[in-house]
């Protein structure tokens, strides 16, 4: 699968117009072809694409991924890694808001359907889920940041300021709540389906009969039957949600594998391109192992091995 | 007598998981074998899991069987391929239990009925037409229903429709699996005096697939009955219902509720629980229910084996007939 | 619960009017209040972009270098933007762009993920898992990175970028389609048409499409917002629809300047907020569409 | 279980308590902090020198080159070089050094230069100064502060080339083979050099910490930390700036506008020294008629786009350059005349050669102002006849489709919009106009073989004599402004906006960030 | 002599559906005494399930309510409570408590994401407040009690590893945990196999024998009834159309619906003859009516080979055939 992944980039890869040295040329002040001659041979882009690959996957396979070729004596893996903590903080964080407000806000809006109450929170809903995520976060920085400075306007640290958690913290409070509104909307819609289809259950009516009180019905009965559909979609939205981070990222200078993808694919830089894609991969898998232990937890029904 | 219109033999059925699953191999059907003759109805009784449909659909090659032969008309129709098998579904027809989800929900009464004169491209458009109006009123339902859709009718009506489907082709064979058991009780006799009906008048040969033996009695001639995927008795109904000769068939007849109040007693129930096919008994594969199961139902797995009066059974104790 | 509408047990000849399964979806769609109104705000959108040349006087791309940044007057209602261009004809030129481009690409997507899981599902076991390896490829690969690397391949433009959103958006339709179709396969009236012959055309485009046509329905129009989202986060990041064409995207992109955010609002608030209602309309459209659709709405 | 969860919040209570007791200590320090590398002249993320095309602003806060521009890119002066000699051959450079100490202690000697420059010339380092570079026979380091520099043959260009030649350590580097270098990580963790300020630390992405030096020659720096932040667009750091974290950046025309008004910022503005122009493929059979190229010069009205998209920040060119020494008398003014173009253009028969058939107008400069520009051309020549479509793709698929060896797909690139370095050295525009500079040899990108302007561009290029050399530049001037191998547009000014608690504060938007004198140990904050 | 375990007098439940009121349940009288085993018997859409969740007070909230009618329970401690118009709280205290409840469908009924013993353990601790350990105690004793063999491992299972009779008996001990002193049951056996159905029949009589609860057995099937049920009524288009002791009603109905039921019910032994004789079936021609279109007067009238044109008029009255048996219809005495 990752070896597919692997090869599907590189070919696409070198189907895109320009290589990295293309991208060391500022076209304004040029540098003479000899210039670049030296660079080209330095990174073997000379040799056939098959040659290449294999020589990447051969040092790729003993866990080499090569260096970068825009930052000068950073090797690629230790940069991706660097890279996965502030996305996993970001997107976690996000998500995690998300999770809490959408299923919360599901679950009431279930059980007060078409109530006032529920329209006003479904059509809350609609609009997170119809506003691109960019806009948002434009929105977010300039009002919150720039006119009323309750939050810095970018980056994972203050600059120059030693290392601590409120500082982090305060620096990612705004990123991840813009993040978290359109998954919020999405988790909250189908937690209200998944809701309004698990109430008609005969085990719910069984707890009723039980003498169970609602809340109790709701809570204990439904809503963890209802969770099994939420628990796919928020597995298959961490793909997504990388998507929505990169804008975040690049908005909010995050330091995130986003940020360091829309680099690297900007200056071609082909060893970060691949391992970053790779590591991206490798966690989307992992995260649908997770999903599917969390659904095992959450469903007996499914085992896993 | 000449040969049977239809012999099944050896007939095995396992379900396999698939490539990209795991599970246990479900033994559906083991080693079936039996035969029915032009113009015959044969019933084939059993409880859920005791492989009706799979014996059902595999008749018509809607299920590809492990291993086995079916003959059609001297054909063994697990053979062929993919053209001669197309024609050859057109002499058999099949009749379902659920009359909600038999009928496409999109299609129109029409359009369901002429679908089978379409996809064998027999006739023109109005011949098809006239012969799904003649099926219609073959089942007793007004023409004008050819151009409703199939939620406006009631399970009965229903239950008319797709015996009215399966006729359309003008079959030989028709394969009815369990035509009543989603009906109402007082819906149920009149399927059955319809099936009775049309059986009699086109001269079909018929596999009717009931779990409730009290159903089948009155248009079968011969009644097969089934456990865990094996043929556990075989004999004509007179006789069945008259002498049942297998423990599991007397078991059977008995659990039936009876209507007299007044006969309540002398009812032998069963005790625990159905075996999964997944991991059914060894030998006799009803020895784990039987009342009068011996240690010798374990080492082996009965024959089928014939008695008095037509009757085929597969059980080593011949001392309690 | 024995009352229910599974158990239609009306006289055929009693009632009169027959209504196939299509027609009762849409009764009630039009019978929900948020799809009404979606179809209310879209309606207008749709005919105000497609027929805007017809009666504004200003094109989308003529310049005016003497009026630039201009605030909405009676001349431009929504102003001008940074090269004096009619804010209000930009918005209607782009909305053209973006719908055809999300219209366009959900046609494709449509295509090919029906066919792609109409294949894997009816095309036996080995078919199958090996097609669904490829669907978890392309859902393994996160779509961004995918459609940055594509588009920087198939360039910025119209056709590049309705092939990007194409090619990302059917992986979830094919899985769903397949989903549907498994299901069906084992369907009686299915088993009944295989047990009369029906060869795979047979199945795919009789019993096959029309059973998924709400499942397609209801992906086209909520896909159709997506694809918007999608079109103009694609030209947030220069990837997509290129200036000077217009489309709703490419200028909101317009509000990543701090002045055009803070002293030009008109340039970028107009799109927006058109954008988020048109996406909005089409999802209230989308839901309804689903509720429509879903038999079990009958109940109610 | 309900105990296990109450205990976990209070430890993240605790942890947040822990970190906010800790940022509220005050740091005492003065900081400045600035966004160095936003905007055309940086190279974020980039720590060698060897490997910069850009950046220069602040590799230049702690290495230093042998000789710098002034402020003003007027003038070359000595750096790490007290003064320099040139001799009369052309040929021979002698340099004498100041003294210095490495920011490890160790002293700057000529062997350092030495060092250097035969790192940056050998192609093994991934030096991109090794071609450049090339016309260098011997360096010699006759004693400890006397470098002596021999050339085989004389090149105006090269103290111009040297100043972006940062000297390092060559106690630090010569034990490390030069091929390891491009990829060692000493670079951006502990390098030394010998400006005011000394690395201190990297964090990843984020922002570059420098500290004072406080032996520096010049006298201790004023602030004692100079931070440079990264931002993914100007835009972010513009929302920085006015949110107060950093205190300079460079800024996109349009932004600067509204800093103008704002007495808390300083709006810093320079002229780019970049020509822009429209290149006309010489190539494709559009642009061989010189009538051709005549009309699109008169087609664009450039004094009413400089003055609404611009805001009359920028000078129209009439050949590559702007800079009043080098323009000769009586140049050709193309004044805007929609008129003459058409009549032009039917005079060159366009209707046959092209008609309204659309025409790719390539560019690299993604900015809102550049759409804006291109709008406004496109519109413009529309106006006369010729039908272009403007196509923004990032710069190395720019550089990838006109550079493109073999034989490229010339419709693809018919028309660019683009720029070129006019200075402060008028050398930099050579190569893409140069005949012998057409790829793969050079970056004449647009294949202009015009025998006349390349003999002007050859003769000033040999021009040793100092006090003919601006008129040779002003000969190729006037050949640009006749033949039209481009039709130039202008050279726009460019903007660094400052908070004005900054004090001696220097900043100029030079190309490739320099390097130029900005004396950053005098740069202070209130 | 005690009050009844449950008394039903003039019960309509009515649903809305498309904007109209349409009684699902009418004209309803029902009584069964402690010990007492009723049938509610009926086709598809009679009301006999709509009865019982009217007595449970679990009609659909949205469109179900009772509109009138009187349903009187007399609780564990012999206390009578009317539960129409009893306060949301109030009843679901008799829930699960003083009524267990039986569903058809074993395996949808149960929760699939809980275990066997928590399921039957939960009611014991609402409403007896018995602590988490001592329910589960209690669990495993009443999974013994339903005849599951190995209680212990099996309360420590989730549904779906249990087979469908096992999962009814589960059901069966949930619904008696509290010792109620009603049982509900709605069509408990029609999901199962006859030889799985006669054990739970079986284990049905025998609690019952032990507890004495009454029962409300709900079925379609009538020779269901004829085994377990004292009592019986026969309901048609949401109303009883006859009702009475089972050895009386099923040896001498009288109501044409009941007769021709009966006789529509393949009896073992009686086909055979039939087909030899080439006689069809018996049967009762037409549909069952829908409730939203319910002709004039008796609802069975258009399927009825005896009706007259008094019966198309008005709704009959409940006739007392006898004693203790009733019927709604005109002409009783001719049957």
């Amino acid at each position: 699968m990752l070896v597919a992944l692997s090869v599907l980039i590189f070919i696409l890869l070198r189907l895109a117009p320009g290589d990295p040295i293309d991208a060391y040329i500022n076209p304004s002040s040029p540098m003479s072809a000899s210039d670049l001659e030296v660079l080209r041979d330095r990174l073997g882009l000379d040799q056939p694409l098959p040659v290449q690959y294999l020589a990447w996957l051969r040092a790729a396979l003993s866990g080499d991924f090569g260096y970068s070729i825009q930052r000068s004596g950073v090797a690629v893996l230790p940069l991706v890694m660097e890279r996965i903590g502030p996305t996993a903080l970001l997107m976690g964080t996000g998500l995690a808001i998300a999770i809490v407000l959408g299923i919360s806000a599901g679950i009431f809006s279930a059980v007060r359907r078409n109530a006032l109450p529920d329209i006003i929170l479904s059509v809350v809903a609609f609009v997170g889920i119809s506003s691109p995520a960019f806009l948002t976060a434009l929105l977010g920085l300039y009002f919150f940041s720039v006119l009323l400075r309750w939050a810095p306007s970018g980056g994972m640290q203050t600059a120059g300021a030693p290392f601590s958690v409120s500082d982090v913290l305060a620096h990612l409070v705004l990123p991840a709540c813009l993040l978290s509104i359109g998954h919020a909307a999405l988790i909250m819609r189908y937690m209200r389906a998944s809701l309004l289809e698990v109430l008609n259950q005969d085990y719910v009516r069984t707890a009723r009969a039980k003498g169970v009180r609602e809340f109790w019905v709701i809570i204990k009965h439904a809503t963890r039957n209802a969770l099994l559909p939420v628990i796919t979609l928020i597995g298959s939205t961490v793909g997504i949600a990388i998507g929505g981070a990169i804008f975040l990222e690049s908005v909010f200078n995050w330091p995130g594998m986003g940020l360091l993808l829309v680099n690297a694919v900007g200056t071609r830089d082909y060893p970060v391109i691949m391992g970053a894609t790779l590591v991206i991969g490798i966690c989307v898998i992992l995260v649908n192992l997770l999903t599917d232990i969390v659904y095992a937890v959450v469903d007996p029904r499914i085992q896993v091995s | 007598m000449n040969a049977p219109f239809l012999s099944v033999r050896n007939l095995t059925k396992h379900f396999a998981p698939t490539a990209f699953s795991r599970g246990p191999v479900v033994r559906a059907l083991q080693d079936i074998s039996f035969d029915i003759a032009r113009g015959q109805v044969v019933g084939l009784v059993g409880e859920s899991g005791s492989g009706k449909t799979t014996i059902g659909r595999s008749l018509l090659r809607l299920i590809e069987p492990t291993s086995g032969e079916i003959s059609f008309d001297g054909i063994d129709i697990t053979k062929l391929s993919a053209g001669p098998l197309a024609r050859q579904r057109r002499k058999m027809q099949y009749i379902f239990q659920d009359p909600f989800a038999s009928l496409s929900p999109r299609m129109t009464i029409g359009q369901i009925l002429t679908e089978g004169l379409d996809i064998q491209s027999i006739g023109n458009r109005r011949e098809r037409r006239a012969r799904a109006e003649k099926a219609l009123a073959a089942v007793e339902l007004p023409v004008d229903a050819y151009d409703r859709y199939a939620h406006e009718f009631s399970g009965g009506q229903r239950q008319r429709i797709g015996i009215a489907r399966a006729i359309t082709l003008e079959p030989e064979f028709i394969v009815a699996d369990e035509p009543v058991s989603a009906l109402d009780v007082s819906i149920q006799a009149q399927i059955v005096n319809l099936l009775r009906d049309l059986q009699v008048r086109l001269g079909l040969t018929m596999l009717f697939i009931s779990h409730d033996l009290a159903v089948v009695e009155y248009i079968c001639d011969t009644v097969i009955v089934l456990y865990l995927g094996r043929i556990m008795e075989v004999a004509p109904a007179a006789a069945l219902y008259a002498r049942p000769q297998h423990p599991y068939t007397r078991a059977l007849l008995s659990a039936i509720p009876s209507l007299d109040p007044l006969v309540k007693q002398g009812r032998q129930v069963l005790k625990g629980d159905i075996p999964s096919p997944a991991n059914p008994p060894t030998g006799c594969v009803f020895r784990t229910r039987c009342p009068v199961a011996l240690d010798a139902c374990a080492g082996i797995v009965p024959p089928l084996r014939a008695t008095s009066d037509g009757h085929l059974k597969a059980c080593i104790r011949d001392d309690i007939a | 619960m024995t009352i229910t509408a599974r158990d239609p047990t009306v006289d055929p000849t009693a009632a009169p009017q027959t209504k196939g399964p299509l027609r009762r979806a849409l009764d009630r769609f039009f019978e929900n209040r948020a799809a009404r109104a979606g179809l209310l705000i879209v309606v207008p959108i749709l005919l105000a972009v497609s027929t805007y040349h017809l009666w504004w006087p200003f094109s989308p791309n003529a310049i005016d270098l003497r009026a630039i940044n201009k605030g909405p007057s009676a001349i431009h209602w929504l102003g001008s933007d940074g090269v004096g261009r009619d804010v209000m004809a930009r918005l209607m030129q782009g909305g053209r762009i973006s719908l055809l481009v999300a219209v366009c690409s959900v046609a494709i997507s449509i295509v090919i993920g029906f066919l792609v899981g109409a294949v894997a599902s009816f095309g036996g076991r080995l078919v199958d898992g090996t097609v669904m390896r490829f669907v978890d490829l392309a859902m393994t690969l996160p779509p961004v990175i995918f459609l940055l690397v594509l588009a920087s391949i198939a360039g910025t433009g119209i056709a590049p970028t309705i092939l990007v959103i194409s090619l990302l958006s059917w992986p979830v339709l094919s899985r769903m389609v397949r989903a549907r179709l498994l299901e069906l396969r084992e369907r009686d009236f299915v088993v009944a048409a295989r047990g009369m012959g029906a060869g795979l055309p047979h199945l795919l485009f009789r019993h096959g499409l029309p059973n998924c046509i709400d499942i397609l329905v209801v992906y086209a129009t909520l896909q159709i917002a997506n694809a918007i989202l999608l079109e103009a986060g694609l030209s947030f990041l220069g990837l997509g629809i290129a200036p000077p064409e217009a489309s709703w995207g490419n200028m909101l992109n317009l509000a990543r300047s701090t002045v055009v955010l803070e002293q030009y609002p008109w340039q970028w608030m107009f799109p927006g907020a058109v954008l988020v209602l048109t996406v909005l309309a089409i999802n209230f459209i989308g839901d309804g569409l689903r509720d429509a659709f879903d038999p079990r709405s009958d109940l109610n | 279980m309900r105990i296990k969860t109450i205990a976990r919040h209070l430890a993240i209570t605790g942890l947040l308590l822990g970190g906010l007791a800790t940022s509220v200590q005050a740091q005492g320090a003065k900081t400045i902090t600035g966004g160095f590398d936003v905007g055309p002249g940086g190279f974020p993320k980039n720590f060698n020198p060897l490997a910069a095309t850009g950046g220069f602003t602040w590799l230049s806060t702690y290495f230093e080159p042998l000789v710098i521009y002034n402020a003003e890119l007027t003038e070359l002066e000595g750096d790490l070089a007290k003064d320099y000699t040139v001799g009369d051959d052309q040929l021979t450079y002698t340099f004498n050094l100041v003294q210095e100490t490495w920011h490890d202690g160790k002293p700057f000697t000529s062997k350092d230069v030495k060092f250097t420059l035969e790192l940056a010339r050998n192609k093994a380092s991934g030096s991109l100064f090794a071609a450049r570079l090339g016309d260098i026979a011997s360096v010699d380091a006759p004693d400890d502060r006397t470098v002596v520099v021999k050339l085989s043959k004389p090149n105006g260009s090269f103290l111009s080339i040297l100043s972006q030649v940062m000297i390092l350590p060559e106690h630090a580097l010569a034990g490390m083979p030069p091929e390891t270098l491009a990829t060692s990580t000493w670079w951006s963790t502990t390098p030394v050099g010998t400006g005011p300020f000394k690395f201190n630390r990297y964090v990843s992405d984020q922002y570059v910490e420098l500290a004072a030096d406080d032996d520096y020659r010049s006298g201790k720096p004023k602030v004692d930390v100079l931070i440079n932040r990264y931002f993914e667009s100007p835009a972010a750091a513009v929302a920085a700036l006015r949110a107060g974290e950093i205190q300079f950046t460079y800024v996109e025309p349009d932004d600067a506008v509204s800093f103008k008004s704002d007495s808390n910022f300083k709006v810093i503005e320079g002229a780019s020294y970049v020509v822009n122009y429209i290149g006309l493929n010489q190539k494709v059979e559009l642009f061989r008629d010189v009538r051709v190229r005549q009309a699109i010069m008169h087609a664009i009205d450039r004094n009413a786009i400089i003055e609404s998209l611009y805001g009359g920040a920028a000078k129209p060119a009439n050949c590559g350059y702007v800079a009043p020494h080098l323009l000769p008398e009586g140049l050709e003014p193309y004044a805007y005349d929609p008129a003459k173009a058409k009549a032009l253009l039917a005079e060159a028969g366009w209707e046959k050669i092209n008609g309204d058939k659309p025409i790719t107008l390539l560019t690299y400069y993604g900015s809102p102002q550049a759409a804006n520009v291109m709008a406004a051309i496109q519109s413009m020549l529309a106006e006369v006849g010729i039908n272009v479509v403007p196509r923004v793709v990032d710069t190395p698929t720019y550089n990838g489709i006109v550079y493109k060896e073999g034989t490229p797909d010339w419709n693809a690139f018919a028309m660019v919009y683009a720029g070129l370095q006019n200075g402060p050295n008028p050398a930099g525009i050579s190569p893409g106009l140069n005949k012998s500079q057409i790829p793969p040899a050079g970056f004449n990108t647009m294949r202009i073989e015009f025998d006349d302007l390349s003999a002007a561009l050859d003769a000033a290029l040999g021009q040793t004599d100092p006090a003919k050399i601006d008129k040779s530049w002003q000969e190729v001037c006037k050949v640009m402004n006749k033949d039209l191998p481009w039709a130039t547009l202008w050279v726009a000014n460019r903007y660094g906006v400052a908070s004005n608690k900054l004090r001696d504060f220097v900043w100029t938007p030079a190309p490739a960030g320099g390097p130029y004198a900005a004396h950053p140990e005098r740069w202070d904050i209130q | 002599m005690d009050a009844p375990i449950l008394s039903i007098s003039g019960l309509r439940a009515v649903f809305r559906i498309a904007g109209r009121d349409i009684a699902a349940v009418q004209d309803l009288d029902l009584t069964i005494g402690s010990g007492e085993t009723v049938a509610l018997v009926g086709e598809s859409g009679s009301g006999k399930s709509v009865t019982s969740l009217s007595i449970i007070g679990l009609l659909p909230k949205k469109i179900g309510h009772i509109a009138e009618g009187s349903i009187a329970l007399r609780r564990r401690d012999g206390t009578v409570t009317e539960l129409t118009g009893l306060d949301p709280e109030s009843l679901r205290k008799v829930r699960g408590n003083d009524i267990g409840m039986v569903f058809q469908e074993p395996m949808t009924s149960l929760n699939p994401v809980y275990t066997i013993g928590e399921q039957i353990a939960e009611p014991i601790r609402i409403h007896l407040g018995k602590s988490h350990r001592n329910a589960a105690a209690d669990a495993v004793r009443l999974l013994a009690q339903v005849g599951i063999p190995d209680p212990d491992r099996r309360a420590r299972q989730y549904p779906h590893e249990l087979s469908g009779g096992m999962r009814q008996r589960a059901t069966i001990a949930m619904a008696l945990s509290c010792n109620p002193t009603l049982l509900i049951a709605d069509e408990p056996t029609t999901a199962l196999d006859v030889t799985i159905q006669a054990q739970i029949l079986d284990l049905l009589a025998e609690l019952q024998a032990q507890r004495g609860m009454g029962i409300l057995f709900v079925t379609h099937n009538l020779g269901v009834v004829a085994e377990i049920a004292d009592r019986v009524a026969v309901m048609y288009a949401g109303r009883i159309v006859e009702s009475g002791p089972v050895s009386e009603v099923f040896t001498r109905p009288r109501h044409p619906y009941t007769a021709g039921l009966m006789r529509s019910v393949p009896r073992l032994g009686q086909a055979t003859s039939l087909k030899a004789a080439g006689t069809p079936l018996p049967t009762i021609a037409g549909n069952v009516p829908s409730l939203a279109l319910l002709p004039k007067g008796c609802s069975f009238a258009p399927r009825c080979a005896m009706a007259v044109d008094a019966c198309r008029a008005a709704v009959p009255p409940l006739f007392a055939a006898t004693s203790t048996q009733h019927s709604r219809c005109l002409r009783w005495k001719d049957l």
